[in-house]
C-alpha cells in the first residue's frame, strides 16, 4: 500500500489549521508564517499529485480505499481523475495567496481578552477550508463528499461573519450585523440545499445499498442497480438543488453577494473561487455519474436557468453600487456559464466548463484581491468613492484593469479559452442558448469597463490622491496570477489534457456524443 | 522562410511587454524602442515581401505552426500564421505606416508624461493587428479582433484622465463587442456546420474548393451575415459607426494610424478574407453592399458638418470605409480594388491626420476649424503634405484616389441590374460630396483670413484635447509654426505615397495581378463605358469643389457656426444616431438594471425572507400556547390524549 | 360472564395454602438494577448517621462507586453473551435482560455517572460564608428568602439528600427499558419519576421557579401516570395478564389456553386499542411529545441546571427503550394501528419543537425545545419498526444522552450575580470573552443540529436511514426540513456568542471543577468520537437490536 | 350483578379525576383528583380480575395504593414549600415561567 498522496493533500491543511490555531496569542505573525508555509506545502503535495497523475490511464488514479462507517455502507474511497486533479491543483494554488493577500486582514483592532485570538483562527480557518475542499473533490464515495461538503459550511460561516472589511463606512456595530446577516445567510442556504441533499443522500442508500460511485457504476452496468426513472428523478433533483445553491445558480444566488460583499476580499475569493468549485464539480461529477438519464431529463430546465444566470447576474452587475457586490455578480453570470458547459452535454461544452472553473478562480482571485487592496486603502466598497486611482496608483490600476480584462474573457487571457469553448460546446446542440448567451459577453465588457471608468479613470478624487500603489507583497499576490491568466490563455494545453480524457468518460456515463458538423451529416 | 513570421509579431509585442512592465527607468528611452521594434518587423515585412516575389504566383503562400492551442475533443485551434499576397499587403501597410506614425509620435507625445506607455500600447496595437492578419483561422484572428479593439480602448482612453476621453474609450470598446459577439458567433456557425473553423479547409484555394461548397446557402448566409455584424463594429460601418467620432478623442497619430488607415480597415480584410462564404451567400453580399453605400453616404454628410477637424476628417473615413466595403460586397468583381482602395486610402488618410495633428500641434492643439485659416504661410510642409492627400482623396486625377475610388464606382455600375445603378449612383454621389467636404477642410484651415487672430481662449463647450492640457498649456493667442522634421518627415512620405501609389498600383494592373490568386477577380459587365463613368466622376468632382468653394473660398467664414438647416444640425449631431443610442440603449439598460436590482432584492431575496418571517411569526403564536399554567398543560394532554385515543380507533375503523 | 371462572375463583381461595414456591431471582443478572437502588438506600443511611460536614463525600463516594460498579456490572453482563445469545427473561417475567436493556442501563449509568459530576460541583456558586456549595438548596423545607433560609446559608448546608435521589431515579430508569410486565413498567415509572420531581425543587438559587417547576411536573406527571396506569387496566383487562409476552400472544392470537372470560374480553378490541393508546400516551409524556411536551420547557427551565441536563439526557433513554419494547414486544401486532399515529406524533413533534424554538430567548428553554425536535426525530426511528430502527434509535440516544448533559454543564458556567445567567442576550459575545467554552458549547450546538462529523449526523442519518428503510420517506423528508429550521435557532446562538459584541456587565464564565470538566469533555468526546469513528457503537447498537420476546 | 358495570363506573370515576385536574385550582384538589384517577384505575384492576379470574388485577392494585402512598409523600411535600413560599396552593399562582 503506497503512500496515501490524496490523504495528505487534505490532511497536511487539516493539522496545520489545528496547529495555527494552536499558536499563542502573542505570536500573531509567526500563525502567518506557518499558515503559509503550509500552504505551501499542500502546494507542493498538490503538483506531486498532478505530476503522478497520468492522462491516459486509468479514470480514477492514486486511488485509496478503507473501511469506515459499515453500517451506513461508507467506504473512505478517494480517487481523481483530471477534472478533480485540475481543481486540487486550483485550490492548492490558490490558497497561497489568499493567505497572502489577507495578511492583516486578521490584526485584531484591539488587544482584546487574552485568550480572544482572531489571527490564528483567521488563518485555521483558512486551512480547514482548504483541507475539506480538498477532500470534497477528490472523494469516490458520496458519502464521504456529502460529509465534507457540509462541514465545510461551518469555518466558512465564522470566515464570513467572523472577518470584514476594515473602517466600515457605517460604523462596526452595524458592519458587524451586516455580517452576520449575510454569514447566517450564507449557511442557511447552504444548509437547506444539504439537507435536501442529505434525503437524497438516504434514498441513494436505499436504492443503490453503496455509495461508492465506482461500485454504482458496476452495478448499473451489469443490471444489477436499475432505478425507478421516477425515483432517480427525485434524487437528481436533491443533489442538484444543493449543488445549485452552492454554485450558486439562479434563482438560488442571493447568498452570494452579499456573503462576498461583507467579508474580506481573501475570503470572497474563497468564497466564490474555491468553495464554490465544490458546487458545480459536483454536477460534473455526481449528478451526470450517479443520474445520467435524470440529468438529461432536466438538462432544458437547468440550461434555461444557466441562461438566466449568465444574463441576470451580467445586468445586475451593472447596476451595482458596491464593488464587491459587483463582482459577485459576475460571479454568478460565470457560474451560469459553467453550468452551461456542463449540461450542455458535449466534449467541448465540458471541457470548457472544468476550465472555466479553473480560469475563473484565478481571475476573480486577481480581480477581487486588486479590489481589495484598493478597498483597503479607502476604507469604502462604493465605486462612487474612487476616480482617477490610475493617476496616483498605475500599477494598482494597471493590474485591476487586466483583472477586468480577464473577467470579460478577452482573447489571449486564459477565461477567453474556457468561455469560448463552453459558448461552442452549447451552441453545437442548442443553438439559440447559446446565441443568448453570447449577449453576455456584451454586457460583461459593460460591467467591467463601467467599473473600471468609474474607479480608475477621470479627474484624481482628493480621497484617493494620497493613495499608495501597491506594495511588495501585494504585486507578489497579484504577479502570479497575472501571469498565469495570460500563459493558461496562449498555451492552456496543460489542463486540457488533463481534463480531456476525463470529459470523454463522463459523457460516455450519460451516453451522448458531440453532433456531427452539417457538411459531414450531409455527407 | 515562413520562420520569419512569427518574429514579425514577436517584434512589437516583446515591445509592449518591455515598455509596459518595464517601468519609469524606461521612460527616457522607451519610445525609441517602440519606433525600432515596429521598424524592425517593417523591415521582416519588406524581406517576406522579396521571398513572395520571388515566387511564383501560384505558391505565394507561407504558413507557419507554432503550437496546437485548444486541442480539445473535436475542437482544435491552432497557433498557425498564414502569410500570402492579402495578409503581405497587410503587413506592409501596417508596419510601414505604422512605422512612421511611431516616428511621427516621438515628436508629438513629446511632452507627454506618459509617453512611454503610449509607444508600449501603439506597439501592442502593431502586434495584435498583425496577428489578425496573419491568423490561419478565425479564431486567431479573434485574438488579434479583439486585441486591436484593446489597443484602440486603451489608446483612445490615453488621456483618462478627461471623462470624455475614458468614455469614448469605453463606448468604442462596447460598440466593438457587438461587432466581436458576430464573429463568435459567425465562428461558432462554422464549427457546427463545417467542423473547423480554419482558413484552409473552410474557405479552400482557388484551385480546389473548401468545405464551403458542402454547407448550405441558409447556413452560409447566416455565417456571412454575421461576418458582416463584425465588420460593422470594426469598421465603423452603419449601424454600429457611432464610436467613431468620439474615438477622435484620442492622441492624433492614434487617430491616423488605428482610426483610419489599419485598424478601421479590419472589417474590409474579414470580407474579402471570407470572401468564399460570400461569394456563395448573395443575399449576404447584398447587405454587405447596402451597408456600404449607406455609410459612404452616412459618413460623407456627416463630414461636411463638422467643425472639428478630426472629426470631420473621421467622417471622411467611414466614408471611404464605405467605399471600400461596397466593393467588397460586390464580390470578385471588386475584392481587388476593395483592397486597392484600402491601401490608398491608408497612405492619404494617414497623410491628412498627420497633417490635422501637425496644424493643430502649431495651433496650441486647437480643433475648431472656424478657429484656423490662412495657415499655409506658415506651416508649408503641412500645407503641402496636407492638400497632396486633400487631392488624393478627392479622386484628383493621377493621384491614387483617383485610380481607386474610380475602380469601384466602375465595379458598382459593373454589378449590373438596378442593384448597379443604385449603387453607382450612390457611389458618384458620395465622390460630390468627398470633394466638398474635404475641399471645405482645405479651405477654413489654409485659406481664408487668419481667425485665430482674434481668438481668444478656445470654448470650454470643447475642451483641448491634446498634450498641451497635460503640460497645462496656456491658451494666449497661437503663434502658428512648422511641425519638427521628426514630424513632418513621415508627413511627406505618406504624401509621396498617396500621389503615385494608386498610379503605380494601376498601372499595367500590378495590383490585380497581385492579389487575384487569394480573392479572385472577374470583370462584370459594366453597363457604362469605364470612360464614361470616369467622366461622370470628374464632373461631381468639380461640382463638389465649386460648391465648397461658393460657401467658404469666396465669403469669409464666420468664427461661430451658423444655426444651419436641419440636416446639418442632425449631422453635427452624427444624423442623431447616438440620441437614438442614448435613449433606447443607455437609458433603457439603466432602467432595466435598476428594476432588476430592486426585483432581486425584494422578490427573489424576499421569498426566502418571507418564508424565514413566516416560520419566526408562526413561532411567535404557538409559543403563546405556553401560557404557563399548568391546568392548560393538563388540557393539552387530555385533548392529546382523546386524539391519540380516537386517531387509533379511526385506525382500526378504516 | 363466566361462572366457572367465579367458582374456580372461590374454590382456588377455600383450597388450603399448601406452600408457595419462592419466586427465582437471578440477583446476577439483575445486578446493575440492585446495586444501584442498594447504594441510594445506603445513601439513606448516610443521610441519617453520618456528620453533615462528610456527608457530601461520603455520598459521592459511594454513589461513584456504585454507578461504576452497575456499569461494570452491564459491561460483564453484555459480555456474558446476555446482550445476544443468552438473552432472557428474569425475574419470573418481570424484567427481561436482552440487548436494548444492557445497551440503555450501560447509557442511562453513564450518563447518570455524568449527571452526578455535575450534581457534586462545588466550585461554581460563590463561596458562601467560607464553605462551598453546589447548585441545589441550602434547606429545601426553608422558605425561600426566610430566616432560616439565611441560617441554613450561613451554616453552609447543602442538600446532600440530593445523591440517594440520583441513585433512585437512576434505578428506576434501569428497570423502565427492562420491564418486561406492566406492573414492573408502572412502578419502575413512578420510581424514576418521584425523585425527579423532588430534585426539580431543589435548586439553591431562583428558587420559586424551581418550586414551580417541580409542582408543574409532578402534578403533570401524576396526571401521565394515571393515565398510563389506566392503559395498564385496560391491556389486563384485554388480555387478562400483564406479562408482556402474553399480552403479545393474545394480540397476535396466537394464545393456546383460551378460557371463555379471555375469548370475551379478546373480542373486544376498544380495550386493547384506547389501552395501548393511553399506556403509549404516558410514555410519549415522559419523552416530551407534541402534544404531551408542554412541561418540558418549564420544567426545564426552573429545575436546577444539573437535573435538567440528567432528565433530559437519562429520562429519555430510559422512556424510549420502554417505548420501543413496547411497540416491539406488546405491540408488533397492532403495527398497523399506531403506525399512522406515531406518523403524525413523530411529524408534529419535529415541526412543533423546531418552529417554537426559534423565538426562545432563555438558553434552557431553547434547549427543552430543541429536545422536543430531537424526541421527533428519534421518534421517526422507533416507528421504523425494524432491526436497524432499534439499533439506530439505541445509537442516537446514546449519542443524544452525552451530548445534551454536557451542553447544560456549560450552561452552568455562564454566571452572574443572580447565579447562572439563562437569558440568550446575557450569551453576546461570549466567544470574545472566553473562546474555548463558547467553542465548546458550539461544538454541542453543531451536534444537535447534526453537522457532519459530529454524533448528530451519525445518529441523525442512522434513524432517518432506518426510517427511509421502513418505507417512511415522508418523515426523512419532514425531519429533514425541521432540522433545516432547528438549524436557523443553534446558529443564531453561535452568532450571537461569536459576532455580536460583549455586553460589558456581561456575565462571567466560571472555572469549574475537574468534575464539570469531565462532563464536558465526555460530552465532547463522544460528539466526535460518535461523529467520526461511529462503527464500533453502531455494531454494539446493531448486536443489541434483538428484544427478547 | 354484571362485573362490566364497574368498569362504566372507573372510566366514569377516572373522567372525573380528568375533569377535575382540568377545571380545579387548588393544587392540593388537583392532586386529590389524581388520586381519584388511580383509584378508578384500581377499581378497572378489580372488576377486570374478577372477570377473568385471575388474582392479578387485585394484586396490581394493592400496588397502585402503594405508589399512590408514595405519590402523595412526594407530592405534599412540593404542594407545601410551594404553599409556605407563595401562601397559595392556587396552580395557576405558579405561572412564571411561560412563553
Amino acid at each position: 500500500m503506497s503512500f496515501p498522496l490524496l490523504t495528505a493533500t487534505a490532511a497536511l491543511p487539516a493539522l496545520g489549521a489545528v496547529a495555527t490555531a494552536a499558536v499563542p496569542a502573542a505570536q500573531r505573525t509567526a500563525a502567518k508564517w506557518l499558515a503559509l508555509l503550509v500552504s505551501l506545502a499542500t502546494l507542493a503535495l498538490a503538483v506531486t499529485v498532478l505530476v503522478r497523475f497520468d492522462p491516459d490511464g486509468e479514470r480514477y488514479q492514486l486511488t485509496e480505499n478503507h473501511a469506515w462507517i459499515r453500517d451506513f455502507g461508507v467506504r473512505y474511497e478517494l480517487g481523481v481523475d483530471g477534472i478533480a486533479v485540475a481543481l486540487v491543483a486550483l485550490t492548492a494554488l490558490l490558497i497561497p495567496f489568499i493567505i497572502l493577500a489577507g495578511w492583516h486582514d486578521a490584526d485584531p483592532l484591539e488587544t482584546g481578552s487574552r485568550r480572544w485570538r482572531p489571527t490564528q483562527g483567521f488563518f485555521a480557518l483558512i486551512l480547514a477550508v482548504e483541507a475539506m475542499v480538498v477532500i470534497s473533490f477528490e472523494a469516490t464515495d458520496v458519502f464521504v463528499f456529502y460529509i465534507f461538503f457540509e462541514a465545510m459550511l461551518i469555518p466558512m460561516y465564522f470566515l464570513i461573519g467572523g472577518f470584514g472589511d476594515r473602517a466600515h463606512a457605517h460604523g462596526e456595530e452595524t458592519a458587524a450585523t451586516q455580517r452576520s446577516y449575510a454569514a447566517v445567510k450564507f449557511l442557511l442556504y447552504n444548509l437547506a440545499g444539504g439537507l435536501i441533499m442529505l434525503a437524497a443522500v438516504i434514498g441513494l442508500y436505499v436504492v443503490a445499498g453503496s455509495f461508492s460511485l465506482s461500485e454504482i457504476a458496476d452495478a448499473r452496468a451489469n443490471g444489477t442497480l436499475h432505478m425507478a426513472t421516477s425515483t432517480e428523478r427525485w434524487l437528481f433533483l436533491g443533489f442538484f438543488f444543493a449543488f445549485a445553491v452552492k454554485a450558486p445558480l439562479w434563482p438560488l444566488h442571493t447568498w452570494l453577494p452579499n456573503a462576498m460583499q461583507e467579508a474580506t476580499a481573501p475570503v470572497a475569493v474563497l468564497i466564490t473561487a474555491v468553495v464554490d468549485k465544490v458546487g458545480t464539480f459536483a454536477m460534473l461529477r455526481f449528478c451526470l455519474q450517479l443520474f445520467p438519464e435524470a440529468s438529461k431529463w432536466a438538462t432544458p430546465v437547468v440550461l434555461v436557468l444557466a441562461v438566466i444566470s449568465i444574463i441576470y447576474g451580467a445586468l445586475l452587475a451593472v447596476g451595482q453600487r458596491d464593488i464587491k457586490r459587483l463582482v459577485a455578480y459576475a460571479s454568478i453570470s460565470h457560474f451560469g456559464f459553467i453550468i452551461m458547459g456542463v449540461f450542455a452535454m458535449t466534449s467541448q461544452g465540458q471541457s470548457g466548463a472544468t476550465l472555466y472553473m479553473v480560469n475563473h478562480g484565478i481571475s476573480t482571485a486577481a480581480l477581487m484581491l486588486v479590489a481589495g487592496f484598493l478597498i483597503s486603502r479607502r476604507g469604502s466598497r462604493l465605486i462612487a468613492d474612487y476616480g482617477g486611482v490610475q493617476k496616483v496608483a498605475p500599477v494598482l490600476a494597471g493590474t485591476f484593469l487586466i483583472g477586468g480584462l480577464a473577467t470579460l474573457s478577452l482573447p489571449g487571457l486564459a477565461p477567453f479559452v474556457s468561455e469560448f469553448l463552453v459558448l461552442v460546446g452549447t451552441f453545437t446542440r442548442y443553438p439559440v442558448i447559446g446565441i443568448i448567451a453570447t449577449f453576455g459577453i456584451v454586457l460583461a465588457a459593460l460591467y467591467t469597463l463601467v467599473l473600471y471608468q468609474r474607479t480608475m479613470t477621470g479627474p484624481v478624487k482628493p480621497e484617493v490622491s494620497a493613495m499608495p500603489d501597491l506594495r511588495a507583497r501585494e504585486v507578489l499576490v497579484v504577479a502570479p496570477l497575472i501571469v498565469l491568466l495570460i500563459f493558461l490563455g496562449v498555451y492552456p494545453k496543460p489542463v486540457t489534457n488533463i481534463v480531456d480524457p476525463a470529459v470523454k468518460q463522463t459523457l460516455s456515463d450519460v451516453h451522448k456524443k458531440d453532433p456531427r458538423p452539417e457538411v459531414e451529416a450531409a455527407k | 522562410m515562413e520562420n520569419l513570421i512569427a518574429p514579425l509579431i514577436a517584434a512589437p509585442l516583446l515591445g509592449a511587454a518591455v515598455l509596459l512592465v518595464g517601468g519609469r527607468r524606461l521612460d527616457r528611452a522607451g519610445h525609441w524602442i517602440g519606433v525600432v521594434l515596429s521598424f524592425v518587423s517593417f523591415a521582416l515585412g519588406l524581406v517576406l515581401f522579396a521571398d513572395l516575389l520571388g515566387k511564383g504566383a501560384g505558391h505565394r503562400t507561407l504558413t507557419q505552426h507554432l503550437f496546437s492551442w485548444i486541442p480539445v475533443a473535436g475542437f482544435q485551434a491552432d497557433v498557425t500564421f498564414r502569410l500570402d499576397q492579402l495578409s503581405m499587403t497587410f503587413v506592409l501597410l501596417i508596419t510601414g505606416v505604422g512605422s512612421l506614425i511611431h516616428l511621427y509620435s516621438v515628436g508629438y507625445m513629446a511632452h507627454d508624461e506618459r509617453r512611454r506607455r503610449f509607444f508600449g500600447y501603439l506597439n501592442l496595437f502593431l502586434a495584435a493587428m498583425l496577428l489578425l492578419v496573419l491568423a490561419d483561422n478565425y479564431l486567431l484572428l479573434y485574438v488579434g479582433w479583439e486585441g486591436v479593439g484593446l489597443a484602440s480602448y486603451l489608446l483612445i482612453g490615453f488621456w483618462q484622465h478627461k471623462p470624455s476621453a475614458a468614455t469614448a474609450a469605453k463606448k468604442a470598446f462596447l460598440v466593438n463587442r457587438v461587432g466581436d459577439m458576430g464573429l463568435s458567433i459567425a465562428i461558432m456557425l462554422m464549427f457546427t456546420t463545417f467542423g473547423s473553423f480554419a482558413f484552409g479547409p473552410v474557405l479552400g484555394t482557388h484551385e480546389e474548393p473548401g468545405l464551403v461548397g458542402d454547407a448550405s446557402e441558409g447556413r452560409l448566409t447566416a455565417i456571412a451575415l454575421m461576418l458582416l455584424l463584425a465588420a460593422c463594429g470594426k469598421s465603423a460601418q452603419v449601424p454600429l459607426q457611432s464610436w467613431l467620432g468620439d474615438a477622435m478623442e484620442g492622441p492624433t497619430p492614434v487617430s491616423a494610424l488605428i482610426h483610419a488607415a489599419t485598424m478601421v480597415t479590419a472589417g474590409v480584410y474579414l470580407i474579402v478574407r471570407s470572401g468564399a462564404i460570400f461569394n456563395a451567400a448573395p443575399d449576404a453580399q447584398l447587405a454587405v453592399t447596402v451597408v456600404g453605400a449607406v455609410t459612404l453616404l452616412f459618413g460623407a454628410i456627416v463630414g461636411c458638418a463638422k467643425d472639428d477637424i478630426k472629426k470631420a476628417l473621421a467622417g471622411s473615413t467611414m466614408s471611404q470605409i464605405g467605399y471600400m466595403v461596397l466593393a467588397a460586397g460586390l464580390g470578385p468583381i471588386g475584392y481587388v480594388f476593395a483592397i486597392m482602395h484600402l491601401v490608398t486610402h491608408g497612405f492619404f488618410k494617414a497623410g491628412l491626420f498627420l497633417g490635422a495633428g501637425s496644424v493643430m500641434h502649431g495651433m496650441n492643439d486647437e480643433v475648431d476649424m472656424r478657429r484656423y485659416g490662412g495657415l499655409r504661410k506658415y506651416m508649408p510642409v503641412t500645407f503641402i503634405t496636407f492638400g497632396l492627400g486633400y487631392l488624393a482623396i478627392i479622386g484628383f486625377p493621377g493621384l491614387s484616389g483617383f485610380f481607386s475610388k474610380d475602380k469601384i464606382i466602375e465595379a458598382a455600375f459593373a454589378k449590373g441590374g438596378t442593384e448597379g445603378w443604385i449603387l453607382g449612383g450612390a457611389a458618384l454621389l458620395g465622390a460630390a460630396i468627398t470633394a466638398f467636404y474635404m475641399t471645405r477642410v482645405m479651405l477654413m484651415t489654409f485659406f481664408g483670413e487668419e481667425r485665430w487672430r482674434d481668438a481668444p481662449t478656445p470654448s470650454p463647450a470643447e475642451p483641448s484635447v491634446e498634450p498641451a492640457a497635460e503640460t497645462g498649456g496656456e491658451h494666449t493667442e497661437p503663434h502658428p509654426h512648422e511641425s519638427p522634421k521628426v514630424m513632418t518627415i513621415p508627413m511627406i512620405v505618406l504624401a509621396v505615397g498617396s500621389v503615385f501609389g494608386g498610379a503605380f498600383f494601376s498601372i499595367g494592373d500590378r495590383f490585380l495581378n497581385w492579389l487575384e490568386p487569394v480573392t479572385g477577380h472577374d470583370h462584370g459587365d459594366a453597363p457604362l463605358s469605364a470612360g464614361v463613368i470616369t467622366g461622370a466622376t470628374m464632373v461631381c468632382l468639380v461640382v463638389g469643389v465649386a460648391i465648397a468653394w461658393a460657401q467658404y473660398g469666396r465669403k469669409p467664414v464666420p468664427a461661430v457656426a451658423p444655426r444651419g438647416s436641419l440636416l446639418t444640425r442632425a449631422a453635427r449631431r452624427d444624423l442623431l444616431q447616438d440620441d437614438f443610442n442614448h435613449v433606447v440603449l443607455v437609458r433603457g439598460g439603466e432602467h432595466l438594471t435598476r428594476s432588476l436590482v430592486y426585483l432581486d432584492h425584494s422578490l427573489v431575496d424576499g421569498v426566502v425572507n418571507g418564508t424565514a418571517a413566516g416560520f419566526g411569526g408562526l413561532s411567535g403564536r404557538l409559543r403563546r400556547l405556553q401560557n404557563g399554567f399548568a391546568r392548560s398543560y393538563a388540557v393539552s394532554m387530555f385533548g392529546g390524549a382523546a386524539l391519540l385515543v380516537a386517531a387509533t380507533l379511526l385506525m382500526r375503523a378504516v | 360472564m363466566s361462572t366457572t371462572a367465579v367458582h374456580s375463583l372461590w374454590t382456588t381461595a377455600a383450597e388450603p395454602i399448601t406452600k408457595i414456591d419462592a419466586p427465582k431471582i437471578e440477583y446476577g443478572q439483575l445486578s446493575p438494577t440492585l446495586i444501584v437502588i442498594g447504594a441510594a438506600l445506603v445513601g439513606v443511611l448516610i443521610e441519617a448517621f453520618v456528620p453533615r460536614r462528610s456527608r457530601y463525600y461520603a455520598q459521592v463516594f459511594v454513589s461513584v462507586v456504585a454507578l461504576c460498579a452497575a456499569f461494570a456490572a452491564v459491561v460483564a453482563l453484555a459480555a456474558d453473551g446476555y446482550g445476544t445469545t443468552k438473552a432472557h427473561i428474569a425475574a419470573m417475567g418481570a424484567i427481561a435482560v436482552d440487548g436494548p436493556a444492557l445497551f440503555l442501563q450501560g447509557t442511562i449509568l453513564l450518563a447518570g455517572l455524568v449527571g452526578l459530576f455535575t450534581f457534586a460541583e462545588r466550585r461554581l456558586d460563590p463561596v458562601a460564608h467560607g464553605n462551598r456549595v453546589d447548585s441545589f438548596a441550602a434547606q429545601a423545607a426553608s422558605v425561600p428568602g426566610s430566616d432560616s433560609e439565611k441560617a441554613a446559608v450561613r451554616a453552609g448546608f447543602t442538600t446532600t439528600e440530593v445523591f440517594p435521589l440520583l441513585l433512585f431515579a437512576i434505578g428506576g430508569m434501569l428497570i423502565f427499558p427492562a420491564a418486561n410486565d406492566l406492573l414492573t413498567l408502572f412502578v419502575a415509572l413512578e420510581v424514576l419519576s418521584l425523585p425527579l420531581y423532588l430534585l426539580c425543587a431543589l435548586a439553591r438559587r431562583k428558587r420559586l421557579m424551581s418550586q414551580e417547576a417541580a409542582v408543574k411536573y409532578f402534578l403533570l406527571g401524576a396526571f401521565a401516570s394515571a393515565f398510563t396506569l389506566f392503559g395498564i387496566a385496560l391491556l389486563y383487562g384485554y388480555a387478562g395478564s400483564v406479562s408482556y409476552a402474553r399480552i403479545a400472544q393474545v394480540v397476535d392470537g396466537t394464545v393456546t389456553d383460551v378460557d371463555p372470560a379471555l375469548a370475551d374480553t379478546m373480542g373486544n378490541d376498544a380495550l386493547l386499542l384506547i389501552g395501548g393508546a393511553l399506556l403509549v400516551m404516558g410514555l410519549l409524556f415522559k419523552v416530551g411529545a407534541v402534544p404531551f411536551h408542554m412541561w418540558t420547557p418549564d420544567v426545564y427551565q426552573g429545575a436546577p441546571t444539573p437535573v435538567t441536563g440528567f432528565m433530559a439526557a437519562a429520562t429519555k433513554v430510559a422512556a424510549f427503550g420502554a417505548l420501543l419494547r413496547l411497540l416491539y414486544v406488546v405491540l408488533p401486532g397492532l403495527r398497523w394501528d399506531w403506525r399512522p399515529v406515531m406518523w403524525a406524533v413523530a411529524i408534529i413533534t419535529m415541526l412543533g419543537g423546531a418552529v417554537v424554538a426559534i423565538t426562545q430567548t432563555d438558553i434552557k428553554r431553547l434547549l427543552a425545545y430543541s429536545s422536543i425536535a430531537h424526541a421527533g426525530f428519534i421518534l421517526a426511528g422507533v416507528i421504523a419498526t425494524s432491526k436497524d430502527g432499534v439499533s439506530s434509535v439505541l445509537f442516537y440516544l446514546a449519542g443524544y444522552s452525552f451530548v445534551t448533559i454536557g451542553a447544560f454543564a456549560v450552561v452552568t458556567l455562564v454566571r452572574d450575580a443572580g447565579g447562572e445567567a439563562t437569558h440568550l442576550s446575557k450569551w453576546a459575545g461570549l466567544g470574545r470573552r472566553s473562546p474555548l467554552v463558547a467553542a465548546v458549547f458550539a461544538v454541542f450546538l453543531l451536534a444537535f443540529a447534526g453537522i457532519p462529523l459530529t454524533s448528530g449526523f451519525a445518529g441523525k442519518f442512522a434513524v432517518f436511514k432506518a426510517a427511509a428503510d421502513g418505507g417512511a420517506v415522508p418523515l426523512v423528508i419532514v425531519g429533514v426540513i425541521s432540522s433545516a429550521i432547528a438549524a436557523f435557532f443553534y446558529i443564531r446562538v453561535i452568532v450571537l456568542m461569536f459576532f455580536s459584541e460583549p455586553k460589558p456587565e456581561g456575565p462571567t464564565v466560571a472555572v469549574p471543577s475537574p468534575l464539570t470538566m469531565l462532563a464536558i469533555g465526555m460530552g465532547v468526546a463522544t460528539t466526535l468520537v460518535l461523529g467520526i469513528a461511529p462503527q464500533y457503537f453502531l455494531d454494539l447498537a446493531g448486536q443489541a437490536g434483538v428484544f427478547v420476546r | 350483578m354484571n362485573p362490566v358495570n364497574y368498569l362504566y363506573l372507573a372510566a366514569l370515576l377516572f373522567t372525573i379525576g380528568a375533569t377535575g385536574v382540568l377545571i380545579r385550582r387548588n393544587a392540593i384538589v388537583v392532586f386529590m383528583c389524581v388520586e381519584l384517577m388511580l383509584n378508578a384505575c384500581n377499581l378497572a384492576f378489580v372488576a377486570f380480575s374478577r372477570m377473568h379470574g385471575n388474582l392479578d388485577g387485585q394484586i396490581i392494585a394493592f400496588f397502585t395504593m402503594v405508589v399512590a402512598a408514595a405519590e402523595v409523600v412526594v407530592g405534599l411535600a412540593i404542594i407545601v414549600s410551594l404553599f409556605r413560599t407563595r401562601h397559595s396552593a392556587s396552580v395557576d399562582d405558579a405561572s412564571l415561567m411561560k412563553l
